[in-house]
């Protein structure tokens, strides 16, 4: 079970890559973790009005299971930590819809010593909508833009990710001290 | 200042609990769903939301209250150059990673030349050639009038903004239409020496405009080989 | 390790008829948040004992962006663009505060139709943020349907808001002098009038469905509480504190705008359990209704909707007359607070706002969870309303 | 109203524990709520001096070193702390403390001002009175860097502990500087002449 | 000798359920999404779910027992429905099948306990205490409820009781197994693990429970074995209590029937803390049973 019977990697399978490909873009499932004032609008968003559960997203408690990170919003270095790991816990065809302009270049709080301008330095982005902060329909925008990406298999921000590890890390450490998975994720890492 | 009647018997804040009562719940079941259904259907955002904003360059005097009341420091005040002629005042440059879309700038325009408009949809993917986009001297509002009217879907008015290398912008409106301007220089004073060459008094603003470019290209070229 | 139970603790596992075994006591560490659907980005470390919380730590600070220190290098105006995220869902009591105490500071009287306007909007906010509450605890308690049509009544208000202020969430709307902009006719009081209508008449559905259930009684009675000695010892406000006998409300107590002139009542329960909380929250929202209602049958005064001041001219450099002001309002959360110190300058030389969620959010919350169950933790997190934002700011 | 100029800013003289303190205070309390409520406090603690400046708003100023004594006394009548704000005057080279209290059952609002100085910050705790005075403490700690002795909670509490060293919310903390050490300079493309910008 | 045509009948049939299942999911969340008034996913929804779920890249794996729960899991859910007589079709038949089904349709959640044990997560480690805790809250009734049935029909062959059905009418045509059957739906509330018993996956609580570490491949395969274990569930309550089918759309209808209940219950209820769940158990449930109980045997 473990192995990588069915990778979508593996040269033998890119027959089931297209299948596998819409079955991604319909169901993207969110990771429940509202990092930002964004995050109020997330409700609305999986909710009766805007319901995007109609195109089969929902929202998963579990990282385990998700494949879509909502960055709502301005990132503080302290969340950033546990979004970090949480990106690292997601299995890995994973993509980041950065919400709102905080994440692109600091926001409102560009001269805040407590928010983390942008956030493409750490974690790779594969859409970013504008607004501050944005309506669910501006979202949902984003989340067909991204729906488009993965069809055509544009949205690799988790390769760049596996690809640049290095310099992301560099800049990780840069942020926080170099060994912050030992010192603090240790902690929560197993079950965040 | 006290009211009659203002703290409320317990009996009125107080219920009954019931285990049928709930499954009157499930009529709703019958019921016409609440949702609108996006693509499909649409939302018009109320009249005067607050959206993108734009510019008429006529009217702009360059004084800089826009960029003085900014809470995020979005504006920045943009010396250009259209079609080889120089603007005779600066104009402000929003940058969308900045706005918090407050419109205190509108409010404190003397002239009127900064307005708003309802259009709020800019999506992009995270790359840098997308980025630029982000940040833009706002365009004429009978423009992106009419770009909004063609469309109707309040997207941003541009779709790719074109950076060419000596500081000359192209914008490709959603219609196909090019708009092209070169900025000469930042800051409210005029850049010493229209010319391409780096203007001497505006170097460090100059720099810094570019740098964030650089430094991300940079990185996952260097690392993808 | 002590084989013995505490006191208190077993006290607390008598009221809900399950002892704990004092054996094999396995505590683990279970960190609660952030990524976590009952916490918006709170985190809480808690120590486990089997099924019971046997030591809770607050951890906070996910959202903090030095908003005070933000506040300090920013115009007086441009901090309302600011200061309003100190309250995510109830953006509106930020502003108000904050302009309050300006206004007190600069010894503006604000034009009558600025005030009736505010006094709206910050009704508007308060019934949104009850919707808001009650899908969060609807999901809390695993009661989805109730959540799902709260936030879908809640976007009636948000399309209201929008167009009195040009924007759905932040609303961005009322300075110290007023208000940004005017009413935008007849027919938002119209439309403003049908959605409170319509809220109404859908709060029976709520009722039957989550208030007088059966199971919601089971989940939030004796869970959580309180009494009236500790909830004033430390500082909780709002429903919080009427859900223990005391009667205090802002409103009525140190009344601002126009609520003098209102008729409402302030629902009190002696019980200080999650039960008495919902049930005054639920009253509330009934007359928060209630006065929208009246202030609508009030009508908007005719004037200016901003103070004439010459100094308003130049914005940017808008400059306020050294002084201090303390001004505070009634959310749903509690007792929100703003302290501006002015030092004669266009930037504020001081402003510390107090969220509700300080005082009840870190040392009440941990007072409450400890022995409760672990289903336990998001019941006492969401009817204590905790609001992450207030606390790290 | 609001106060004027010479109060907020002489705050010098307070700090000196002179209790009959002659340029405020008593004759012009007014016969109110409030007046008579200062009026009661201010018998049971002459180092104070009280004033009444709106309905609804009293405002003390108590020397440092009797600031505990002085919200014992008040605690009686202030059933609620609402929170410990800190103000940085740099100048005067002080910790301007303003405790703002609640009382249920008068309805008033009351600020107890104290003023320390900035190097070495140093109160005595209020948990024993209002048990919710650790967090305010513990963020007023935070921030400013006062020791609240008897607080066994002092420590990065919302801040990561690089943040907490520096005490961000001091006046000579300079948030700019600090945002372009840690986060690199390319996020500020602008310029930073005073005149220019008024942020 | 190789019977062919019952292999084939039996992998056809497991493919069905599978399919069927997966529908029921598609059902269920689609008729709660329009209890809260939006549209809610496509009704195949779950399927694609799976699909996603399987073509994702899992490199995180805590042993063997954890790769070995949800086959585990899988196994029995589809031994279960081989038992069950689904219209015509029954590949294995004994004198206890009864038993046999009411047993194995425990086993899955042991199964997916044993897993989540080993992936060391406190949220799967509570998870399972609560699920555990469960299962044997449950038995009373969910045992006497079976009791009233075989001691009513007097066998403890699923077929003969399905052939006494169609001879004598409906089980809940039967007062005392009206009863039983009440007792019968609220455990089959726990077995599905929806409201007011989805104690064990809350997501506010433990977010997800045993399932927080399992995620591509592994949940794929508890999707699948969730979808098996829905269509036998509901089968098996069919055919305890309606009557059986002679064909397969009848039992459709029925399977149909018996989600909906649970799903209106599922959508207007919180849910208990696992004490209350425990008490509530142990209390009407078993007292409704026990007269069942008596009432059959009468």
């Amino acid at each position: 079970m473990g192995g990588d019977f069915i990778s979508y990697e593996l040269k033998e399978f890119k027959l089931f890559e297209p299948l596998f490909r819409w079955a991604r873009k319909k169901s993207i499932w969110l990771v429940a973790f509202c990092t930002g004032c964004g995050g109020i609008e997330m409700p609305p968003l999986v909710t009766a009005r805007y319901d995007i559960e109609r195109f089969g997203m929902m929202p998963n408690p579990a990282p385990r299971m998700a494949d879509l990170f909502l960055i709502t919003g301005y990132v503080t270095p302290k969340t950033l930590k546990r979004i970090i790991i949480t990106y690292e816990l997601m299995p890995d065809p994973k993509y980041i819809l950065a919400h709102g302009s905080c994440p692109i270049n600091g926001g409102v709080y560009w001269d805040s010593y407590n928010v983390v301008k942008q956030l493409d330095k750490y974690i790779p982005i594969d859409v970013a909508i504008a607004g501050c902060m944005p309506r669910p329909e501006a979202v949902m925008d984003g989340i067909r833009e991204i729906m488009r990406k993965i069809e055509n298999g544009e949205a690799d921000g988790w390769r760049r990710y596996r690809e640049n590890y290095e310099w992301y890390r560099k800049n990780q450490d840069e942020l926080f001290g170099e060994g912050w998975r030992e010192r603090d994720a240790k902690r929560w890492l197993a079950w965040l | 200042m006290t009211m009659p009647a203002r703290v409320v018997g317990e009996e009125k804040v107080k219920l009954k609990k019931s285990f049928v009562k709930p499954w009157i719940g499930i009529k709703y079941l019958f019921k016409k769903p609440v949702t609108i259904k996006i693509p499909f259907e649409k939302i018009e955002p109320a009249p005067k939301y607050r959206g993108f904003h734009t510019l008429d360059w006529k009217k702009c005097v360059g004084c800089n209250f826009c960029g003085q009341i900014c809470p995020a420091r979005a504006i920045e005040m943009t010396w250009l150059e259209v079609e080889g002629k120089m603007e005779k005042r600066p104009h402000p440059k929003i940058d969308y990673g900045r706005c918090t879309f407050c419109q205190f700038c509108v409010d404190v325009c003397p002239t009127g030349a900064l307005g708003f408009t309802e259009s709020y949809i800019l999506t992009t993917d995270g790359t840098e050639d997308a980025l630029e986009l982000f940040n833009w001297v706002p365009i004429h509002p009978d423009k992106v009038r009419e770009l909004n009217e063609a469309y109707g879907d309040y997207r941003f008015p541009v779709v790719r903004i074109e950076k060419l290398g000596d500081g000359t912008y192209r914008y490709h409106l959603r219609n196909g239409e090019v708009f092209e301007f070169k900025i000469l220089g930042y800051g409210i004073r005029p850049p010493k020496k229209p010319t391409p060459a780096k203007p001497a008094t505006e170097a460090t603003a100059n720099k810094e405009t570019t740098k964030p470019a650089e430094k991300k290209e940079s990185k996952p070229a260097e690392k993808k080989e | 390790m002590s084989l013995e139970v505490p006191r208190e603790l077993r006290e607390e596992a008598r009221k809900h008829d399950m002892y704990l075994t004092p054996i094999a006591k396995d505590t683990y560490e279970l960190f609660f948040g952030p990524q976590h659907m009952a916490t918006e980005n709170f985190s809480i470390i808690l120590k486990m004992d089997g099924n019971r919380v046997e030591k809770a730590i607050v951890n906070p600070g996910f959202l903090h962006r030095g908003f005070e220190k933000l506040a300090e290098q920013r115009p007086y105006f441009t901090n309302i663009a600011l200061l309003l995220r100190i309250c995510v869902p109830e953006s509106d009591v930020p502003e108000n505060i904050y302009s309050m105490a300006v206004d007190e500071i600069v010894g503006w009287e604000v034009p009558e139709r600025a005030i009736w306007i505010r006094t709206v909007v910050l009704e508007m906010a308060r019934v949104s943020s009850w919707m808001f509450w009650i899908m969060g605890f609807g999901n809390e308690i695993g009661l989805y349907t109730a959540g799902q049509w709260a936030a879908a009544y809640r976007e009636r208000l948000m399309r209201l808001f929008e167009e009195l202020t040009g924007g759905r969430v932040y609303h961005i709307y009322t300075v110290p002098g007023g208000v940004r902009r005017d009413i935008p006719g007849d027919k938002w009081l119209r439309q403003l009038r049908d959605t409170v209508e319509y809220i109404k008449s859908k709060l029976k559905d709520f009722d039957e469905i989550l208030f007088d259930n059966y199971i919601t009684f089971e989940r939030t009675e004796g869970v959580g509480v309180m009494d009236k000695r500790f909830a004033l010892k430390h500082a909780v406000t709002g429903p919080n504190l009427r859900a223990v006998g005391v009667p205090y409300d802002v409103r009525k107590d140190d009344p601002y705008y126009l609520y003098p002139e209102l008729d409402f009542e302030v629902p009190v329960l002696k019980e200080g359990d999650s039960l008495a909380r919902v049930l005054v929250r639920r009253y509330e929202l009934e007359q928060d209704l209630y006065i929208l209602e009246q202030l609508l049958d009030m009508g908007p005064p005719s004037g200016p909707y901003m103070v004439q001041d010459p100094k308003l001219k130049n914005l940017p450099r808008f400059k306020v007359p050294a002084g201090d002001a303390y001004a505070h309002v009634e959310s749903t959360k509690g007792d929100f607070g703003a302290y501006v110190v002015s030092d004669g300058s266009h930037k504020p030389y001081r402003v510390h706002v107090r969220g509700p969620s300080q005082s009840h959010g870190v040392t009440v919350l941990e007072e409450l969870l400890k022995g409760a169950r672990l289903a336990d933790v998001p019941v006492i997190l969401k009817t204590l309303d905790n609001c992450p934002p207030d606390i790290d700011r | 109203m609001a106060v004027t100029d010479n109060e907020v800013k002489n705050k010098v003289e307070s700090t000196q524990k002179a209790p009959q303190d002659t340029q405020n205070a008593k004759p012009e309390l007014p016969n109110t709520k409030e007046g008579r409520l200062v009026k009661e406090l201010l018998e049971k603690a002459p180092y104070a001096e009280g004033s009444v400046r709106r309905e609804k708003r009293i405002e003390f100023r108590v020397p440092a070193e009797r600031i505990h004594e002085f919200l014992e006394i008040a605690s009686e009548k202030f059933e609620m702390l609402m929170q410990i704000s800190v103000v940085d005057w740099l100048k005067e080279g002080e910790f301007e403390l303003v405790y703002q209290l609640w009382s249920v059952s008068e309805s008033v609002h009351a600020f107890v001002k104290t003023r320390i100085s900035r190097e070495n910050a140093k109160m005595p705790t209020v948990m024993d009175i209002w048990p919710v005075a650790e967090t305010y403490e513990r963020e007023a700690h935070e921030f400013f860097g006062i020791i609240f002795e008897g607080n066994p909670r002092l420590g990065p509490f919302i801040l990561e502990p690089r943040e907490y060293e520096k005490h961000p919310l001091r006046k000579d903390f300079n948030t700019l500087s600090y945002v372009k050490t840690i986060y690199g300079e390319d996020f500020d493309r602008y310029d930073e002449s005073k005149t220019n910008y008024v942020i | 000798m190789f019977e062919w045509k019952l292999a084939l009948e039996a992998i056809g049939m497991v493919i069905y359920a599978t399919f069927m299942g997966f529908i029921f999911m598609g059902i269920e969340r689609k008729a709660m999404a329009r209890i809260q008034r939006r549209v809610g996913p496509p009704i195949y929804q779950p399927i694609i779910d799976t699909l996603k779920l399987l073509g994702k890249k899992e490199s995180v794996s805590h042993g063997f027992i954890y790769d070995f729960g949800p086959v585990f899991a899988l196994g029995a859910s589809i031994a279960a429905l081989l038992f069950i007589p689904l219209a015509n079709f029954q590949l294995f038949s004994s004198n206890a099948d009864l038993i046999v089904v009411a047993y194995l349709l425990e086993v899955p959640m042991l199964g997916i306990m044993l897993g989540a044990m080993s992936s060391g997560n406190p949220y799967s480690a509570v998870g399972v205490q609560r699920g555990l805790l469960t299962m044997v809250a449950m038995q009373l009734p969910y045992g006497l409820a079976l009791i009233a049935i075989a001691q009513y029909w007097g066998t403890f062959k699923l077929n003969s009781i399905v052939a006494l059905q169609q001879l004598h009418g409906w089980s809940i045509t039967v007062p005392a197994l009206l009863l039983a059957f009440i007792v019968f739906d609220i455990v089959f509330q726990a077995m599905l693990g929806l409201e007011p018993f989805d104690i064990i996956t809350a997501p506010a609580e433990i977010s997800m429970g045993p399932m927080v570490e399992y995620g591509g491949k592994h949940a794929a395969l508890l999707f699948t074995q969730h979808a098996v274990q829905l269509f036998a569930e509901t089968a098996f309550f069919a055919v305890l209590f309606l009557g059986g089918a002679s064909n397969l759309l009848e039992l459709l209808i029925k399977q149909i029937a018996v989600l909906f209940i649970a799903i209106f219950i599922a959508s207007i209820y919180p849910r208990f803390t696992i004490d209350q769940a425990a008490k509530f158990f142990w209390k009407w449930p078993t007292i409704l049973g026990i007269i069942a109980v008596i009432l059959a045997g009468w």
